[in-house]
Parts: C-alpha cells; sequence; structure tokens
C-alpha cells in the first residue's frame, strides 16, 4: 500500500503541473496562430471561419465526448448566437462586436437550455431523432420569420463597428482574425478549468454510467441541461463571430448538414477531448478548401473516402492516432 | 424510531407480488443480512426503498422522515446508499477520481465549475485515506478498467464510505470475486463506520454468519424469517423455500 | 368526406412509399446494430440502375427492378466484406463517420458517372396515368408501391419470424458468440443479412422514385427520413416501421392538405411527441 | 498537413506575381452538391464567350479562377471572395447562384475596388447591397409579373397561388398577386410549401378544393419540379382544364426530358429559352453546348454568364485594364446590346438587366422537349426593385 501519491503535500505540485500544461497548450497555439496570420495573410477569412467552426465543434464536443449526449442538430445553438447577433447589430443598432459576443453567447446558451429539455428525453437513436427534430424545427423558424432573419436570403445589413473603437473590420480580415483567435483561447483555457472541476468529472461519469451517478446523489438531467447551456454559450459565441466576420447570416447556420458536418470533424479529430475539437475542425475544413479548390467538380468522392480511410486506421480520430503512436514510441524507447 | 424503517411494501410486475408486504426496521450500528433464493425479490426490494422503483402501497422512513415519494437523489443525499451487485463503475477514470466525486457531492462541491479537487487539501486528503483503508492506495491513478475486479468491489465500498451514508445497502458486495479474495471484502466491510445500520444481501452463508447479527430471509417477495444466524438453519420454512428452489445448495445447512 | 376519403389515400399511398424505401434500414439498425447513413445511397444505386435499364437499354419494368436489386447487392458485398465488416459493434459515432464517408464518395461518382440530372425510371403504361377508386383518382403507380410494400412486409415478416435463416439471423445477433458455438457461420449471416437490406433499399429506390426523384443528392436528401421512420417505429420491427410510416404518412399529408404552411412543424412536433412518449420506438425492444 | 500548406502557399505566390498583364476573373458558384448542373452552366457560358471573343482584351489577357460554393453558406461566400481579391488578386468577381452568397460578399467590394457581376442570384435587393453589383440574370420579380398578364389575357378569373416558402417563393407570389389583383383578377388562396415537400398530391386536392380556374406555381429548379408536375397531371387536374401557370424554373430545360409529356403544353414565362430564335442565340447555343459537352444540360444560367462576361470585357476596355471599380461599374451604366436572349440594357437606375421577358409553352419538336416561345413582353425592367 503506498500513500506516496496521495498525501496532501504532493497536491500542490500536482495542480501545479496542470497550470503548466494549459499554459503550453495556449502557447502553442497562439504559435500556430501567429504563424498562419504570417504564413497565409491572404487566407485570414478562412482560417476566421475556422475559428468559429471550431467553437462551434468544441461545443459538441463538450456534450458528445464529454456528456455523451449523441446529436445532430447541435448547428441550433451555434444558429441561434449568429442570428441573435446578427438582429442586435441589423436591427437594434449594437454593432460593438464585443456586446455582439455577449449577446450570441447568451442566446447560444438559452437555446442550449431549452433543446436541451428535449433532446435528453432521448437515448441513442432516439436521441438522435430527437436533435435531427429540434435543429429542422430550428431551420423551418427562422424560415418562417423572415421579418427578422430574412429567411432563406439571409439576414444582411450588420455591420459590426469598429473593435475597442480603434480596430476596424478590414478586407483582409486581420481584425476579425485576430478577435477569434483572442476569443479561442480563452475559452479554450475556459473549457480546459471546466471539464476538469467537479462538474465536468460529473458530466464524464454521466456519460460512462448516469445509473451510478444518481445513486451518488447527483442529479444526471440538471447536470446536463447545465453543460447543455455552457455549449450553448461556446457555441453561440462561434455563430456570433460568424455574423461579424461574415456580416451576413443565412440558414445554413442552423442546418442539419452544419450539425452533421460538426460531428464529422469532432470524430475525425477524436471525441473526449478539447484538442481533438480542435484538430478535427482544422484538417477537415482545409482539406475541403483545398481539395474543391483543385478540382471543385469532385472533391466530394476524395473527402468520403478520408472519412472512411479516418475510420479503418485511425478509429479513436486523429488525436487518438496520435496518442497511440506517442504510446509505441515511448515503449520502444524505455 | 427507528434509523430506517420499511412498513407494508407492495410491489407487483404483471400479477405477480414481487414484494408482498415487506416490513424491516433498522437501528443504528446494525449489521444485518438479507438472505433468499434466486427470484425471492431482494434485488427488487433494494431497487424499492433506494426509490430506483415505485411501491404499490407501504411507507419508507429515513431518520425519522417519510421518504417514500422521495427521488433517488434526494434519499441518497440524506443518507440512504446502496451498492450495485454487478459493478456499475466509470472505465475510463480512476479510482482517486471516482472517490473525489462522491466525496464533492457529498460536500455539496459536485457542480462547480471553475475549481479542481486537487487544489482542495481536505477533499485529497480524504481520498487518501479511504483509498489507504481499503489498499487501493497504489492503483489511485490506473483507469478502473484496468485493475483487478476484486479491486474494483473494493471500490464500490470506498464510494459507498465517501458519501458517509446512515444505512447502506450492499447488494452482493464479494459478487464475482474469486472466493481467495473474498476476504478483502470482508475486511473492508469490517472498516465501516460502528454506527453506520449495513443491509447485506449474500449469498455466501459463510460470509454472512461472520458479518450479521441478524438475518432476514425473503421468499416469494415475503419475509419469512428474521431472526439471528444461530437460528436461520433450524427454520423448517427456510429449508423449504430453499430446498424447494435449490436443492443441492451446499451453502444452507 | 370526400375530402377525407382523398386525404385518407393519399396519406396511406405516401406512408407505403415511405414503409418500402425505409423498411431496409430497420433491418440493418435493429437486427445488425449498424446506423447505416448510406442507405439512401444504395436506395440511389437501385434508382440510377432501373432508370438505365428501362430508358438505355429498353428492357420491361420489371426485369429493371430485378437488374437494380441484383445490381446493387453486387455493389455492396465488397463493401460489405471490406468496410461493414469492421464497424459491427463499433460505436454509433464511428459508425455515422464511415457511412457518411461511403454515402460521400458514392454520391460523388453518381455524379460524376450519370451527371447531376434528373433520372426517371420508365413506367409500363399499366402503372402510368390514373386509376379511378370511385371517389377518387389516384395514380397507378402509388397503388402499386402499396402493394409492393404489404408484399414486403409479409415476405420480410416470414423470413425473420419462420425460416431456418431467420432463427439463426436472430440468434446471432442476440449473442454472436453463443451463435457460433452452436455452429452458425455469423459471418455468413451477417453478409446475406445486409445484402437483403440493400437489396430492399433498391427495390425502395426504383419503386418510391415517382415520389422521391433519383439524382446524386438523393442519398443525402431523404437521409433524415430514413432514419425517423425508421427510429419512431423501433429499429428492428417490422410492424413498427409499417405503423410509423402510416401515422408520419398520415401527419405528413394532413399537415399539407390542411396548413402547408407548417406541414414540417407538424411532423416533426409529432417526431417530438412519439420519441418523447416512446423512446425505443412504438414497436421497439427496450435496451 | 504540412506539405499541403507549403504547395498552396506557393501556388498563392506564384499565381500573384507572375502575370502582370493578366485580368483574373474570380467566378464563384455551385461547382458541386445538388446545384452543381447550375454551376456547370456558368461554367459552360464562360467558355462559350471565350470560344467565340478569345481571352484577350486589348493587350489583356483573361484568366478565370474559379470556386466551389455547393450551397447557400454566406460564411463561405465570404471567405472565398476575401481570399480571391486578396491573394488571387483578382479585378473582376462573378457568378453567385444564391442570394445570401451574393449578399456575404457584396460588403468587400468597396474597399477591394472590385465590380461584382452577379450571374444568377435573383433577388431584387441584391443590387442595393453595393453600388459595384452589376446583374446579368433576371429577378424573380420580373419573370413572375407578365404572367399576370398573360393569365387575365385568357380569361381567367380566379387563381390559386402555390410557391416553396422560401424567399424566391415568397417573391415570386407577391410579383404575380400584385400584377394579377390589379388587373382585376381574383386571388382564392396563396399557399407556401415547405422546401423539402415530396408528395404533392395533398396539395393538387387543395387546388381542386379552392375553385380556382388556375394555379400559378413557383417552385426551384431541380427534383421538385419533377414530382409537382406528375402530381399536377395524375391528380387530373391537367385534364379538368386548371390551368398550371409558372416562372420558367419550374421547366427548366434539363428537367424537360425528366418531366417528359406530363409538361407538355405547360406556360411558363421566363427570360431565355435555350430554343429562341435568334442568330445570337444560334451561335451562343453552339458554342456553350460544346463547353458543357451535352446540349441537353444547357439552362439559363449559361446565358446569365455569357451576358456578364460580354459585361465585364467592356469593363476591362473602359479601364484599359487598370483595377477602377466606380469606373468600370459607370462604364457600363445604360449599356446596351443584344445578346442570346434577345435585346436587353443595364438600367443605369439599378444596373440590373431590363430585357424581353417571354411567354413559352412546352412542346416536343424533334423528339426534344422544349420552351417553345409564343409571346413576348418587352423591355421588361424589375419591378420588385425598390431603391434604397
Amino acid at each position: 500500500m503506498s500513500e506516496t501519491t496521495l498525501n496532501p503535500s504532493a497536491s500542490t505540485p500536482l495542480w501545479r503541473r496542470s497550470v503548466t500544461r494549459d499554459l503550453v497548450a495556449v502557447l502553442i497555439l497562439a504559435a500556430v496562430a501567429v504563424a498562419l496570420f504570417f504564413l497565409f495573410p491572404s487566407n485570414l477569412a478562412l482560417l476566421t471561419r475556422i475559428v468559429a467552426m471550431m467553437l462551434l465543434v468544441l461545443s459538441l464536443d463538450l456534450v458528445t465526448g464529454y456528456s455523451g449526449v449523441a446529436t445532430l442538430g447541435h448547428a441550433t445553438l451555434f444558429g441561434a448566437g449568429a442570428y441573435a447577433a446578427g438582429i442586435v447589430a441589423a436591427k437594434f443598432g449594437i454593432t460593438d462586436p464585443l456586446l455582439m459576443l455577449a449577446v450570441g453567447a447568451l442566446a447560444g446558451a438559452a437555446a442550449g437550455a431549452i433543446s436541451s429539455l428535449v433532446i435528453l428525453r432521448g437515448h441513442g437513436l432516439s436521441q438522435l431523432v430527437l436533435s435531427i427534430a429540434v435543429v429542422s424545427l430550428a431551420h423551418e423558424a427562422a424560415n418562417k420569420l423572415s421579418g427578422w432573419t430574412g429567411g432563406s436570403d439571409g439576414l444582411s445589413g450588420i455591420s459590426p463597428s469598429a473593435l475597442f473603437g480603434m480596430f476596424r473590420f478590414d478586407l483582409f480580415g486581420r481584425t476579425a482574425f485576430i478577435m477569434s483567435v483572442v476569443l479561442l483561447l480563452v475559452v479554450f483555457v475556459v473549457l480546459r478549468i471546466i471539464v476538469r472541476s467537479p462538474f465536468g468529472m460529473l458530466c464524464r461519469g454521466i456519460k460512462q454510467d448516469p445509473v451510478r451517478i444518481r445513486a451518488m446523489g447527483a442529479p444526471v438531467y440538471f447536470t446536463l441541461v447545465k453543460m447543455y447551456a455552457i455549449a450553448g454559450a461556446v457555441a453561440g459565441l462561434g455563430g456570433a463571430l460568424s455574423a461579424i466576420a461574415t456580416k451576413v447570416v443565412g440558414l445554413d447556420s442552423l442546418s442539419f448538414t452544419l450539425s452533421a458536418e460538426a460531428l464529422v470533424m469532432l470524430v475525425l479529430g477524436g471525441t473526449g477531448k478539447l484538442f481533438g475539437a480542435l484538430v478535427g475542425t482544422l484538417v477537415f475544413v482545409w482539406f475541403e478548401d483545398r481539395v474543391s479548390a483543385i478540382n471543385p467538380f469532385h472533391w466530394l468522392t476524395i473527402v468520403g473516402c478520408l472519412l472512411v480511410a479516418v475510420v479503418l486506421f485511425a478509429p479513436k480520430g486523429l488525436t487518438g492516432a496520435a496518442e497511440a503512436i506517442w504510446k509505441r514510441m515511448r515503449g520502444a524507447r524505455s | 424510531m427507528s434509523l430506517f424503517e420499511v412498513k407494508n411494501l407492495r410491489k407487483n410486475f404483471g400479477g405477480l407480488a414481487v414484494t408482498d408486504d415487506v416490513s424491516l426496521s433498522l437501528q443504528k450500528g446494525d449489521r444485518i443480512a438479507l438472505i433468499g433464493p434466486n427470484g425471492a425479490g431482494k434485488t427488487t426490494f433494494v431497487n424499492l426503498v433506494t426509490g430506483h422503483l415505485k411501491p404499490l402501497s407501504g411507507t419508507v422512513h429515513l431518520d425519522g422522515q417519510n421518504v417514500t415519494k422521495a427521488s433517488p437523489t434526494q434519499r441518497v443525499k440524506q443518507g440512504l446508499v446502496r451498492s450495485f451487485q454487478v459493478t456499475r463503475l466509470f472505465s475510463e477514470m480512476t479510482p482517486e477520481e471516482h472517490v473525489a466525486l462522491a466525496i464533492l457531492q457529498r460536500l455539496g462541491r459536485s457542480g462547480h465549475l471553475f475549481t479542481n479537487f486537487k487544489t482542495m487539501p481536505e477533499v485529497v486528503e480524504e481520498i487518501g485515506s479511504i483509498l489507504a483503508l481499503l489498499g487501493l492506495g497504489g492503483i489511485a491513478r490506473t483507469p478502473v478498467a484496468e485493475i483487478a475486479y476484486g479491486q474494483q468491489r473494493l471500490l464500490e465500498i470506498a464510494l459507498a464510505m465517501a458519501l458517509r451514508p446512515k444505512v447502506l445497502l450492499l447488494d452482493e458486495p464479494a459478487a464475482g470475486v474469486p472466493s481467495s479474495d473474498t476476504v478483502l471484502i470482508e475486511r473492508a466491510l469490517a472498516q465501516l463506520p460502528p454506527g453506520l445500520a449495513v443491509l447485506m444481501i449474500e449469498h455466501d452463508m459463510d460470509f454472512v454468519f461472520r458479518f450479521a447479527q441478524r438475518v432476514v430471509v425473503l421468499a416469494a417477495g415475503a419475509i419469512i424469517f428474521d431472526g439471528t444466524p444461530a437460528e436461520v438453519g433450524k427454520d423448517a420454512r427456510v429449508r423449504e423455500a430453499y430446498l424447494g428452489s435449490y436443492a443441492d445448495d451446499r451453502s444452507v445447512a | 368526406m370526400q375530402t377525407i376519403l382523398s386525404i385518407g389515400a393519399d396519406a396511406l399511398s405516401y406512408g407505403m412509399v415511405l414503409f418500402i424505401i425505409s423498411i431496409g434500414l430497420s433491418v440493418t439498425m435493429g437486427l445488425m446494430k449498424v446506423v447505416n447513413l448510406a442507405h439512401g445511397a444504395f436506395a440511389m444505386i437501385g434508382g440510377y440502375i432501373a432508370s438505365y435499364a428501362t430508358q438505355q437499354m429498353g428492357l420491361p419494368f420489371g426485369v429493371a427492378i430485378i437488374a437494380a436489386v441484383l445490381g446493387t447487392m453486387l455493389v455492396a458485398v465488397p463493401l460489405e466484406r471490406f468496410l461493414y465488416r469492421r464497424i459491427y459493434g463499433a460505436p454509433e459515432l464511428t459508425q455515422v463517420l464511415m457511412t457518411i464517408g461511403i454515402t460521400f464518395a458514392i454520391i460523388g461518382i453518381a455524379n460524376f458517372a450519370m451527371g447531376p440530372t434528373l433520372k426517371t425510371i420508365a413506367l409500363p403504361s399499366q402503372l402510368q396515368g390514373p386509376v379511378d377508386l370511385g371517389f377518387r383518382t389516384i395514380a397507378a403507380h402509388k397503388l402499386f408501391a402499396a402493394a409492393v410494400g404489404v408484399v414486403v412486409a409479409i415476405a420480410l415478416w416470414f423470413i425473420i419470424e419462420r425460416t431456418p435463416f431467420g432463427v439463426r439471423l436472430r440468434a446471432s445477433v442476440d449473442d454472436a458468440a453463443m451463435a457460433g458455438a452452436l455452429g452458425i457461420r455469423t459471418k455468413i449471416i451477417y453478409a446475406v443479412s445486409f445484402a437483403l437490406a440493400v437489396g430492399l433499399a433498391a427495390l425502395g429506390g426504383v419503386v418510391g422514385a415517382q415520389l422521391l426523384p433519383i439524382e446524386p443528392y438523393y442519398a443525402l436528401h431523404y437521409m433524415v427520413t430514413f432514419l425517423v421512420v425508421v427510429s419512431v417505429g423501433g429499429a428492428g420491427s417490422i410492424t413498427g416501421a409499417l405503423v410509423a410510416a402510416l401515422l408520419l404518412g398520415a401527419v405528413q399529408t394532413t399537415g399539407r392538405y390542411l396548413m402547408p404552411e407548417y406541414g414540417e412543424f407538424f411532423f416533426y412536433l409529432a417526431v417530438i411527441a412519439i420519441v418523447c412518449v416512446f423512446p425505443n420506438g412504438l414497436m421497439g425492444r427496450s435496451k | 498537413m504540412s506539405k499541403l500548406l507549403l504547395a498552396s502557399l506557393t501556388l498563392a505566390l506564384t499565381s500573384s506575381v507572375a502575370f502582370a498583364d493578366t485580368i483574373k476573373i474570380g467566378v464563384v458558384g455551385p461547382f458541386s452538391g445538388p446545384a452543381a448542373l447550375q454551376g456547370k452552366n456558368f461554367q459552360a457560358g464562360i467558355d462559350a464567350w471565350l470560344a467565340i471573343n478569345g481571352n484577350t482584351i486589348g493587350d489583356d489577357t483573361i484568366e478565370i479562377v474559379y470556386r466551389d460554393l455547393p450551397a447557400p453558406d454566406p460564411a463561405q461566400s465570404a471567405a472565398l471572395t476575401q481570399e480571391l481579391i486578396v491573394s488571387e488578386g483578382v479585378q473582376y468577381l462573378a457568378g453567385y447562384y444564391y442570394t445570401p452568397d451574393a449578399m456575404a460578399a457584396a460588403p468587400i467590394l468597396e474597399e477591394g475596388n472590385v465590380p461584382m457581376v452577379v450571374f444568377n442570384a435573383a433577388t431584387s435587393a441584391i443590387v442595393n447591397a453595393s453600388p459595384y453589383v452589376v446583374r446579368t440574370s433576371f429577378t424573380t420579380w420580373q419573370t413572375s409579373t407578365p404572367m399576370a398578364a398573360v393569365a387575365r389575357e385568357r380569361g381567367i378569373d380566379k387563381v390559386i397561388t402555390v410557391v416553396s416558402d422560401y424567399g424566391p417563393g415568397v417573391d415570386s407570389e407577391a410579383a404575380f398577386v400584385a400584377g394579377f389583383t390589379e388587373a382585376g383578377g381574383e386571388i382564392v388562396e396563396s399557399v407556401r410549401m415547405p422546401m423539402n415537400t415530396n408528395d404533392f398530391s395533398p396539395m393538387m386536392q387543395r387546388i381542386k378544393d379552392s375553385g380556382a380556374e388556375a394555379v400559378f406555381a413557383f417552385l426551384p429548379a431541380g427534383p421538385a419540379t419533377l414530382g409537382f408536375v406528375q402530381a399536377y397531371v395524375e391528380n387530373g387536374l391537367k385534364d379538368a382544364g386548371v390551368t398550371l401557370l409558372a416562372p420558367g424554373d419550374l421547366t427548366q430545360e434539363p428537367d424537360l426530358a425528366a418531366l417528359g409529356d406530363n409538361a407538355v403544353g405547360l406556360l411558363t414565362t421566363f427570360h431565355y429559352a435555350v430554343s429562341h430564335d435568334s442568330p445570337e442565340n444560334e451561335v451562343f447555343v453552339e458554342a456553350a453546348s460544346k463547353a458543357i459537352g451535352s446540349a441537353s444540360e444547357l439552362s439559363f444560367p449559361a446565358v446569365g454568364a455569357y451576358d456578364g462576361m460580354y459585361v465585364i470585357s467592356k469593363m476591362i476596355e473602359a479601364t484599359g485594364g487598370n483595377q477602377d471599380a466606380a469606373a468600370a461599374v459607370e462604364a457600363v451604366k445604360g449599356l446596351s446590346w443584344v445578346s442570346p436572349r434577345g435585346p436587353v440594357s443595364i438600367n443605369p437606375e439599378n444596373r440590373h438587366l431590363t430585357q424581353n421577358i417571354y411567354l413559352r409553352e412546352v412542346a416536343q419538336e424533334d423528339g426534344q422537349y422544349i420552351n417553345r416561345e409564343i409571346q413576348t413582353f418587352e423591355n421588361q425592367g424589375d419591378p420588385g426593385w425598390k431603391a434604397p
């Protein structure tokens, strides 16, 4: 029986170690962002779009990867954020980008909490179908309320004012990109803290065995609703970011297609890991963009084959495969 | 007033009475064994009193309060904790995290978003002492999927202890454990706080005799015997109930 | 009264079309436990084969149906052997990723090989035009689809419940290891049931092509519809799929007649209500 | 991954500096996805123009840069447009099949000093989104309005409108209802159908029950039109003499073969029929058919692209190849020429085409189904446009 691993004095360094790891993770992300900024100065709009998608996929990871909720309707939360931010800007003149982000996060959180009340009624397949029904209803509602949303023509007339009154959203998309990267870093750190918090552990427990969680006296339903609200805020930020950077919000931001794409990106990167969400999104969108630029007529076949290859050769996603290789290399060395 | 009191509990599945007018009470510090042939309704009884099933009629009182209508989680919060016959653990999480979750839940901190149990000295200390007590200190950071089944059963007990219940219902704590390791489980149960009332469902009669001060026998949903371990083997109805179902069982004399 | 009868006839025929294209998916999802999002892609392949056979080769409709079913099965065999076999028993999300990938690839290939335009299947003259039901006329091909649906339901029920193959299939699904120990070659059983499901998809694609026209994005357009019918009915249940298809067909048809503006709302609200009350589907076995 | 990045980086660098006197035109359209056929038509129109006129204007060489946008996706549209301007250095933007995609590109034009020629997107308000937008297609208002007159001329008093429930459908309904009621007709009912409707029988029942003499319908070109026309015939509406009137999206040429005999006799109003009888169209159809591979796939977006290329060539001539969006747009205001669809001109007020709208009847000719033009509404502007 060893006491070494678990005496209180050892806990502080342990906790510090995780802070150090957070710092390293943030530094890596920031370095990648800076490198992309200088390597691809003319692709910043695409990169900003990738960051917005990353927020959506991170949000999906919270409910699917960490809490075990199967959903093909996650764009509901993204679209809620995008439309809320777009509507306050286009109809109420609230054009400050930070305020728009806040509105998007709030709307996303509300949409998350409300939609979870329906989605959490099912399990497995029925949960997937409920989530599809929810996103389809939201899509129809947005199409119907064309006075507010612009319907299928899209919501235009969004002109965000300069960030802090100083940095205009320029043609090159520099302001939008830098803002989106800072936003992503902040969200990433907050989520790292949340997934390790008691609440995050509770969610992981629910994913693996909700009955056991109840036997511990912890609420399953309420916990998941809360997680959905948090995920909603993250996805809502992504939506608002997209509205600010694009200046138009379309019905596609509230679609089954976007939801399914987000799920594909998450599984591609690896579920239950925040890095997995980021890697999956970056690789998928970049791959899609490149392949479709090289051969716009037949890229779908190539993307399809990529997905099949991932299931065959990296069933735990790209990060899972990387981890396995890393472990094998370390094993070989020692 | 008893610490835990079940009165006239009834439950039917279809037309079949699976719990038939069961009354039972536990006092502080009790060690009671609930035995009975397969299909006697033992697990149903646990599910009824913990609130996972709704009874047709009857009441459940815990520490003087009527909890018949309370949800399972409310009952846990009031001190009624159960373990599972088949291990229910989180396969990707470590024993340390399991116990942490139980302690945080007891402390009402399990919903906290921006804290980490590793920064709470008192929690870390308690995790250490519980795991050490049960001999799980060495594997505190190994995912549960990778530890031995006997250790998983011990972790079930650790979780129950971390919740600091008033009444503990153990559903076959040694089920599936190789007989050489049962002694570890027994030793762990001996570490339970003396004031805790324990109701244990168990098949292994030797284990029951060593553990229980009192034995309750359930057959076809009804209590047919309630007395000391010494008396149970001599009771005619118990013999009939067991011999009727599995005549060649070695554990019942 | 006239109107109610008329809507009833529409609902019934539409429901039967839904049934006939969804039932194959119910087999894969319920019995083989594979979330096969590529189901629509197989239906589409069937449709293309039938279209090519009738329009380009001038073959009769009956021959085209058989060619479509067999041809699609032929395409599916290697896919089952090399791809699907790898995801039996895998987590749902993995199955979703793989089958979406297969769908994308098939769409891309169809677009390349058959072009982006609509393809139709030439119907024999008996199935063209309206049939007088007394209180109204209805398209002959709809009646045909309904009749095929009834035949498929009965045949499938017979195969699964009454034949040695059905017994082996159910045994393999419930406990593959035990079935293997009893000498059942589960790999073959799975391959055959997959081919059966794909054949049903192709049949549905051909028979339903008048309502769901064949074009490359067929596989994505109707993916949700198939999923919804199967899960509302309860995966693996023939009666469940039938009841769900008729019920949803009725909701959608009535909604389209009474309040077309809100037709989709009715449909999805009905889905939510049913799934909330019956989480395993109308006739699904609880897990 | 890094190889991919490197490859695209070198691509980006070489393409922006290597050809100094090459004028690049960025074309955004649906080259894959459900509307891939329309994207192919964009390309066919462009290729036809290049084949007839060559790829040089003055001493400048034209180069086309294609970007795929398979479905309405404004975020992707903005990203592609920005990348075309900033990294590819295009001087002109063109294409845009869907309205939200054009709307998302419009805010970037002024800062990028780039004019945009819309080849298709048909919502009236797009031209208001930026002064640098010129459109060579049509608007749904423009093609739907004349149908009201057609209906009245044929003595139809009561009409039910049935449209797909999205922007263009709503525009089409509004245009027809406005024109028809003004001409003294009565709209007995207006029905909007969900976009993904596939069984139209209940709709036909409703049309029957409404007691209307004719039905005005709008559906986007593509799969749904097949089911709609089929249901119209199978439910006995055609035999009962209920006339079907629609803008030409319902009977675009590539869909006609699938619609078959069911469509014969249908009346549609549109700005272009592949069968239009003029020497200009003959030249165009020959070149465009060669470009697209099969004449049966030729459709209206091709002529939008062809005329768009003409407008861009005039812009390049006027600016001498220099990048000056304001001057380029100014130069084509009021421009008039004879397009394959007939005589057209650019209205200086809204930079949209004034053109003939034709009433066509689906007919069979030499074993092919065609939209035969039977009546012309000359010099139609965009009745849906409101000055900002």
